[in-house]
């Protein structure tokens, strides 16, 4: 065995592991919550130890099978993708060892629940690391069905309609994406990323795949007004694959309109970035407005999730004239969101354990009888809100500053009536866990680990406002946001 | 005239035959009065038709097993056709759908 | 990293780590608990203590980290910080006794302490920061550390009053964190510099600078509870009496004054905020605040709610004090810091005996209270006397020196405010004094708890009486050196000096 | 149709007849001559072991994405087995003239089945379509009544459905040996390993698309 | 027009008729086909384009393309019809509840 | 021979879009059973012309697997559309 | 029901492997360099045939002798039905016809059930117990003795003796 290449090929790593563990889990169902559990440490190891490699040599390119882009698939790693494996892998696991909590006292629902989540996560990695359009159709696919089918194990009407109205627009969203790739590879003779960003061009079927592909993914990462479906479908899952969609799934599919955009679409179509960045704007306020008068804990934090997406698309102008510093604080709010959100959600499920619903002004006293969700909670708010110190504050810092500097008064102004809307619907939450409720419910126990799980998660949100630079030069290895050096150099 | 030529008439000649079965099983579906006898149509002109048709293309075929691959094909189509034929007249009758008469 | 660097981090610790132990207690774990409170809160106060002997022997105590690239976050214990310090870390001494006291048997006293810890941790925080970031951290973190005070009691009124004091600090958070990233654009730096760090500034982002003057003093101006941004205040008079104390005398609208100071001194400079043109109007606004919230508190039968406006009234104080841009009102606008702080945590703890212990709240019910309550009452007079600006009491002081700046200013319409104020003072505390002093009691009481021979428990006598004490002292040795007058004067003549 | 919903109808016709319109554009500015990648693949044909170029494209340049889709296969059913109760054709015996057919025609299914997988290397076929024969085979006698023995319905059965892409991942893995990247099979035994991949493949593929087929979990109706 | 433009463009077709159907059709199953129908017109576009190739032989990579696509179309029907199903067991009808008036 | 096979495969295609219209048209639901049977046996007679016209005897395997598939589809179809009657099995021991 | 002669497991066995391997040629064309992979799939393929359909008798010179009868008997059952489908008059006159079967149960009825279905203007609708309901497109021309006829002969391929006279008889429909 050839040590170089074993640790090249450490790049199927995050892919491979998680794989083979749901195939374990298939087989061997009774152990499926352990092999869970373990294949996510793996991966949680696998990934970390990319990251030195990284440092030391840059960006990772890996020719599966030996051929090399244009005939092969290539895997290819520079910070963005570790930042989003590092995410998904930490969040993943937060996110299995509540599962596993969770499923305990359902095991039909648990054994179900693990080799599709393992798939899920397999998707997730597939897709940051892949470099070939065509290749990420199908991890978009696997990514969407496992979505899908994990939005409807806790069965109900709810949860399967809301499953079938995502399974609908993943599907229509896959397929707009396919017929971009289509007209892309016809274009240019290629699927590689990197080989089509030297090839393209300001023309008809570069624009039209450029539409195709971003209104598809679009549509999967519900930027609004494509943004009907979440809700629903986020709403009403199994409060560990809420977690998990919300946090990680549609992050998928913002990291590929980020690459594409980067890469080929940018060059040609600058202009779009407005309207992006609009669309953004206007999640942030519909979103934060829709959030604000649900009734339902879980249906708020879904809305929560379309105004934070809307977050995610301000970069797309503000990149145009400050580069990295919009693109860094826009993934960090996007690694803060994950860990905030799963915890936010995590801790809707063990209210709803508790309580036996969650309508939010029936919450009983809540603070004292759960304190630490209750905790976790608010923290994973202040990250949410953009109070320091959090992930989200840098994330908000980053881009107001970015804002700022260009002298662009709309995009700040969105930026800060966004956390503030969002300071709204979080202390709504909070505040009604204070209060007794007129309907007192039967309580029941929520297992230690439930609570510990979404506690640290949040914690880690908050956390991430306190170490900045490390993430910050992680993201910038292998310059994925492509910033010239002249325009780079302070 | 040659053997070749021969053969190419005789192959058309069967493959134009197995299309106007087809189209008379076709004409029968369309003017038959039920389903029992829209499947006598379909089952006995259709097949037949591809039976020709099967035979005209083997006048043509490259070699002794292409020969059988068509007939095999033909065979399987036969035997499906055959239990198929039975399998709906059944089912229409079990569900009440009386003959015309 | 040299040994003194360590100090305003333990100075931090000192409430932090308490108050999160505190989470973690149960609730029976009484004596832990109150062991626990007051060792942190000594800690704090000797950690002070010696932080206070070294700045005034020219040492100094700095801790920073990186935040972003050229962007830290710091802790600096310098002058003015100590003033705060000082103040904070004593009253919350007093108060922890005090609230020991006032919640025995209540429920949920763990996740009070705890965030009442949280709270003064936090105001220190706010007290050392050495930039503006770091201090719009701190800041926010008082803002939710506080909420759960108010929101203490679980009712439906305390929701809604908690929900309105969010809107207010969350839109000001969500101004000042606007003018400061505008700040950062500009400039480049955030780090809080004797005379301002703007001055260098080319003419043409003048315009700028005076929206970001409004933006950061509208953040801070909710907390200090400037006119129109007051609201919450009398609002948040559902919390427990020691929660009003901190919020009024401590920690909250303290925070929000002192960070007018800073930003007036040490981000836009006396001199150059009055050449931007910005000073007269502050000033304005405060003396509008100062007698508007007399003018309210007059009409107030609830006491608590009366003593809320006053506070909307004292604050704005410190800020004309600041905004007559003279040093010897700077003098008189900062010892008020202190000086409100020690009176108006008095008579916010006797209001809280008055309730605990006979079930008053309104002003109406006061009657020869005086009689049943002869300490405590003791002590509320001080504290009024104080306010209304009678000497020996440290409100004196102030105004002394206020009136002193004005007329060293040239501006004489400030005289004519501070005699208003004063004349109001008089108009909504002298009635409340003469009706429990020189009224008949009644015959019953709305609510008596018996105490035996003292006229309240032990915990909630004492702190009003030192704190009144300790009002009493500061004017009586204001010349003393590390008095909060001599203080005051040792920060102004580093906000004035020359370079 | 309420007027509303006709004037809707009307603006949504026109929206698609402008999709299609700026599709066809995009499709038109093509060049009408593009060569792709046939070269690049023509090339490279010598070292892949077999002889058909699809096929060497969709598992050898290209086999990670096949690995993908037959994960995607896999996780139809795990979806499909997590959602249904059980199958529709439970216990419903079939007549005997159905019984009789799938009878003669499963072997003969499993015969042409062979035939695909052979034929993939040299012409079109393959793993895929040996598979769904494979399956259709399965379906027949499924709902003809026969049953998988209980002791074979638990892990046996999911092992075979997995075993395709268990399979290619270890195949993949084999290469790791020969000082290769994953999947970088060696050439002296590329078209063996190969055809080894496509024969489980297929085997995993037809049990899977049967098994969608049927819906349920079989083991829950012995 | 080639061969190939022709298929393209009916796979354009094929791609708008399908996605006016999903709008139209509230019907589960009908959106099912519907998108089937779509898949099918991007199949055509990728394959048919893949025959303009200098010398007449398809490009294979296309072909291969389109094969993986179809594998995973199967599967996504097949998931979507089982959901359908049990949809319509949980709800009475299948149909999503706000689209039932159509 | 090429024009012969093409002209009649585009006839068979033709018959199958009249059967095709008239077996969904119904009346009862056993009429639209026909369909998998019309559409088996034309659809391999038109392949198998396809086959010879295009000179890809691969074509051939298609049409193979149809003929397969198309007995899979009428089983399917017997099977589905029972719903719940009885079944033979009184009829034959 | 009676089987007429013994049936060598062996013979069977062989038999189908020959009919497999002459199948994989078929399928193959007789290409070279398949019969590894073909050995394999014929051994399947022979094994799940055993395992689904035990032998039965059947008779080679029966076999022999229902071929051509066969082909000739669907050759003019597709002529009848065209010409009835064609002609301009429609001439059917549809019908149900009950047979009584004297072929036991077995893989004999059910062929004879499916091969009804190919022959001139019969289709085979329902069995139960041994009637069998034929469905005729002219009841004028279909007769008990045409189905008897098919009878004989599937029962002489599969070595059956039928001792029962054949009986059918109009259906009032
Ligand atoms: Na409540
Ligand atoms: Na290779």
């Amino acid at each position: 065995m050839d040590t170089a290449v074993l640790i090249q090929s450490g790049l199927t790593a995050p892919i491979l592991v998680p794989l083979i563990g749901a195939l374990l889990a298939f087989v061997i169902r009774r152990w499926a919550s352990p092999i869970g559990l373990l294949s996510v440490a793996a991966l949680l190891g696998a990934v970390i130890l990319q990251v030195p490699e990284l440092i030391a040599d840059g960006p990772q390119r890996l020719a599966v099978g030996g051929w090399g882009a244009p005939l092969g698939v290539d895997l290819y790693a520079d910070g963005l993708s570790i930042a989003m494996l590092l995410m998904t892998a930490v969040v993943g696991l937060g996110i299995s060892l509540y599962a596993a909590a969770c499923f305990r006292g359902t095991p039909a629902r648990g054994q179900a629940f693990w080799p599709l989540w393992l798939l899920l996560l397999t998707a997730l990695n597939a897709l940051f690391l892949s470099a070939d359009i065509f290749n990420l159709y199908v991890t978009l696919e696997i990514l969407g069905l496992s979505a899908v089918a994990l939005t409807a194990i806790v069965g109900g009407a709810d949860a399967l309609v809301g499953a079938m109205r995502y399974l609908l627009v993943s599907l229509l969203g896959s397929l707009a994406y396919l017929l971009g790739v289509a007209l892309l590879y016809h274009a240019y003779g290629t699927v590689d990323i990197a080989l089509l960003a030297e090839r393209i061009d300001a023309e008809p079927a570069a624009w039209a795949a450029m539409g195709l592909m971003s209104a598809g993914l679009m549509l999967k990462t519900a930027l609004f007004p494509l943004h009907f479906w979440l809700p629903p479908a986020h709403a009403s899952a199994a409060a560990p694959v809420s977690a998990a969609l919300s946090a990680l799934v549609v992050k998928g599919s913002f990291y590929l309109l980020v690459r594409f955009w980067v890469e080929l679409f940018g060059e040609i179509a600058g202009g779009v970035a407005t309207l992006l960045g609009l669309l953004g704007a206007a999640a942030i306020l519909w979103g934060s407005i829709q959030a604000l008068v649900q009734t339902r804990l879980k249906l708020l934090i879904a809305y929560s999730t379309v105004a934070q997406i809307g977050y995610l698309f301000l970069a797309f102008p503000l990149a145009v004239g400050s580069g990295i510093m919009a693109w860094s604080g826009v993934l960090y709010l996007a690694l803060s969101h994950a860990l905030a959100k799963a915890a936010m959600f995590l801790v809707a499920g063990n209210l709803l354990r508790f309580g036996g619903h969650d309508r939010i002004a029936d919450l009983d006293r809540v603070v004292q009888r759960l304190p630490l969700s209750m905790a976790a909670f608010a923290l994973a708010g202040v990250s949410i809100m953009g109070l320091p110190p959090s992930g989200g504050f840098v994330g908000k810092w980053l881009l107001l500053e970015s804002a700022l500097t260009q002298g662009r008064w709309g995009w700040a102004i969105v930026i800060i009536l966004g956390g503030v809307l969002a300071a709204t619907y979080v202390f709504k939450v909070v505040g009604y866990a204070f209060t007794q409720s007129e309907n007192p419910h039967q309580a029941q126990p929520v297992p230690a680990t439930m609570e510990w799980v979404a506690f640290a998660l949040a914690v880690a949100a908050v956390l991430m406002g306190l170490i900045v630079s490390q993430p910050l030069a992680l993201f910038e290895i292998g310059n994925p946001f492509r910033i010239r050096t002249e325009l780079a150099a302070p | 005239m040659s053997i070749l030529e021969v053969v190419d008439i005789v192959s058309a000649g069967l493959l134009i035959l197995g299309g106007v079965f087809f189209l008379a099983g076709t004409v029968g579906l369309l003017r038959f009065p039920d389903v029992y006898t829209r499947l006598h149509a379909l089952t006995k002109a259709d097949n037949l038709g591809l039976g020709l048709i099967v035979a005209g293309l083997a006048a043509q075929a490259e070699s002794f097993a292409a020969v059988g691959k068509l007939a095999l094909i033909w065979l399987l189509v036969l035997v499906a056709s055959a239990f198929a034929c039975h399998l709906v007249a059944r089912a229409a009758l079990r569900r009440g759908i009386g003959p015309w008469t | 990293m040299t040994l003194n660097a360590w100090v305003p981090l333990l100075v931090l610790c000192s409430s932090l780590v308490p108050g999160l132990l505190i989470f973690g207690l149960d609730e029976s774990r009484v004596r832990l608990r109150t062991r626990l409170n007051l060792a942190g809160a000594l800690t704090k106060l000797a950690l002070v203590g010696v932080m206070l002997w070294g700045v005034a022997h020219g040492h100094t105590y700095e801790i920073r980290i990186t935040f972003l690239p050229g962007l830290d976050l710091a802790l600096r214990a310098g002058p003015l910080a100590l003033l705060f310090l000082v103040l904070s870390s004593l009253l919350w001494l007093v108060t922890t006794i005090y609230a020991i006291g006032y919640l025995e048997g209540s429920p949920h006293r763990s996740r009070f302490f705890g965030f009442f810890s949280l709270c003064v941790t936090a105001t220190v925080g706010v007290a050392m920061a050495a930039d503006m970031l770091t201090f719009l951290l701190f800041y926010e973190m008082l803002t939710l550390a506080t909420y759960p005070l108010v929101v203490h009691r679980g009712t439906e009124v305390a929701r809604r009053a908690g929900q309105v004091y969010l809107a207010y600090t969350i839109g000001g958070g969500a101004l000042m964190l606007l003018g400061i990233v505008w700040l950062y654009t500009l400039t480049g730096t955030l780090e809080f510099t004797p005379r301002g760090f703007v001055s260098e500034l080319d003419s043409s982002h003048h315009p700028a600078l005076i929206l970001i003057f409004v933006f950061l003093i509208t953040g801070l101006g909710v907390k200090a509870a400037l006119i129109p941004l007051h609201a919450w205040l009398p609002m948040a008079m559902v919390a427990p009496a020691p929660v009003s104390a901190l919020l009024h005398a401590v920690a909250v609208v303290k925070a929000g004054a002192f960070g007018i100071v800073r930003v007036v001194y040490e981000v836009f400079g006396v001199e150059f905020s009055a050449l931007l043109g910005v000073m007269l109007p502050l000033a304005i606004l405060a003396a509008a605040t100062i007698i508007y919230g007399s003018l309210r508190a007059i009409f107030q039968d609830d006491l608590k709610r009366r003593l809320a406006f006053s506070t909307v009234s004292q604050v704005s104080y410190i800020v004309l004090g600041v905004a007559i841009a003279s040093p010897i009102a700077t003098v008189g606008g900062l010892v008020h810091l202190v000086h409100q702080g020690l009176m108006k945590i008095t008579l916010f703890f006797c209001a809280g005996n008055l309730a605990e212990t006979l079930g008053i709240h309104k002003v109406s019910e006061m009657n020869g209270v005086g009689r049943r309550m002869p300490w405590t009452m003791a002590a509320f007079t001080v504290a009024a006397f104080g306010m209304i600006g009678a000497p020996p009491v440290a409100g004196f002081i102030t105004k002394w020196y206020l009136g002193l700046g004005a007329l060293d200013a040239g501006q004489h319409w400030v005289l004519v405010v501070l005699a208003a104020s004063s004349l109001l003072n008089a108009a909504y505390f002298l009635p409340i004094l003469h009706a429990a002093w020189f009224r008949e009691p009644p015959a019953t009481w709305p609510e008596e708890r018996d105490f035996g021979r003292r006229e309240t428990a032990r915990a909630l006598l004492w702190p009003p009486l030192i704190t009144a004490l300790a009002a009493v002292l500061a004017g009586l040795f204001a010349a003393m050196p590390f008095s909060p007058l001599e203080w005051a004067r040792f920060i102004a003549e580093q906000e004035f000096r020359r370079p | 149709m309420g007027l509303g919903a006709r004037a809707g109808h009307l603006l949504l016709i026109g929206l698609l007849v402008s999709i299609f319109g700026g599709l066809a554009l995009a499709v038109l500015s093509l060049p009408s001559e593009s060569p792709g990648l046939s070269a690049q693949v023509e090339a490279a044909m010598a070292d892949t072991g077999v002889t058909h170029p699809v096929t060497a494209v969709l598992l050898d340049f290209r086999g990670y994405d096949t690995l993908l889709e037959m994960v995607v296969l896999l996780l139809a059913l795990a979806s499909v087995w997590s959602l249904a109760e059980g199958s529709p054709f439970a216990d419903r015996r079939p007549g005997t003239m159905l019984d009789r057919l799938s009878r003669l025609y499963a072997p003969l299914m499993v015969m042409v089945a062979g035939y695909l997988l052979w034929a993939g290397s040299a012409s079109s076929g393959g793993a895929f379509q040996a598979g769904t024969v494979l399956g259709a085979a399965g379906v027949v006698l499924t709902l003809t009544g026969w049953r998988l023995p209980i002791a074979l319905a638990g892990w046996p059965l999911r092992l075979i459905l997995v075993s395709g892409v268990l399979v290619f991942i270890l195949v993949g893995l084999v290469s790791l040996f020969f000082g290769a990247v994953w999947l970088d099979y060696p050439l002296e035994w590329s078209g063996a390993l190969i055809l080894l991949i496509e024969a489980i493949a297929s085997l995993s593929i037809g049990a899977t698309l049967a098994a969608l087929f049927l819906g349920g979990r079989p083991e829950e109706h012995p | 027009m080639t061969p190939a433009v022709f298929y393209a463009l009916t796979g354009l077709g094929l791609f708008v008729l399908g996605l006016h159907a999903l709008i139209v059709h509230a019907h589960l199953l009908r959106k099912i086909l519907a998108f089937n129908v779509m898949g099918s017109g991007v199949f055509l576009v990728l394959a048919g384009l893949a025959g303009r190739t200098p010398s007449g032989i398809p490009d294979p990579v296309p072909h291969a393309m389109v094969i993986t696509g179809i594998v995973v179309a199967v599967a996504a029907t097949a998931l979507a019809l089982s959901l359908m199903l049990r949809v319509a067991g949980a709800t009475g009808s299948a149909r999503l509840p706000d689209e039932t008036e159509r | 021979m090429i024009l012969v096979y093409l002209v009649l495969a585009l006839v068979l295609i033709l018959t199958l879009a009249a059967g095709l219209w008239r077996i969904l048209r119904g009346p009862t639901p056993a009429d639209r059973m026909l369909a998998a049977q019309l559409f088996g046996t034309t659809a391999v007679a038109v392949l198998l012309l396809l086959a010879e016209a295009s000179g890809h005897p691969a074509v051939r395997d298609v049409a193979l697997v149809f003929a397969l598939l198309a007995a899979v589809t009428m089983v399917a179809f017997v099977r589905r559309s029972w719903g719940g009657e009885g079944e033979d099995s009184h009829v034959d021991p | 029901m009676r089987l007429q002669g013994p049936l060598p497991i062996a013979r069977t066995v062989a038999l189908r492997l020959a009919l497999f391997s002459l199948l994989w040629w078929v399928l193959t064309e007789g290409q070279p360099g398949s019969w590894s992979l073909g050995a394999l799939f014929v051994a399947l393929a022979t094994a799940l045939s055993l395992a689904l359909s035990r032998p039965v008798p059947w008779s080679a010179v029966g076999f022999i002798r229902f071929v051509p009868f066969f082909l000739w008997w669907s050759l003019r059952g597709g002529v009848d039905v065209a010409w009835r489908a064609c002609a301009p008059s429609l001439p059917i006159a549809p019908g149900m016809l009950t047979y009584r079967l004297r072929l036991p149960p077995g893989r004999a009825r059910v062929f004879m059930t499916a091969v009804i279905s190919l022959l001139p203007g019969t289709l085979s609708a329902e069995i139960v117990r041994n009637s069998l309901f034929v469905h005729a497109l002219d009841q004028r021309t279909s007769s008990e003795a045409d189905l008897a006829a098919l009878e004989m002969k599937v029962a002489a391929l599969f070595r059956i003796g039928l001792s029962t006279q054949p009986s059918t008889r109009a259906e009032t429909s």
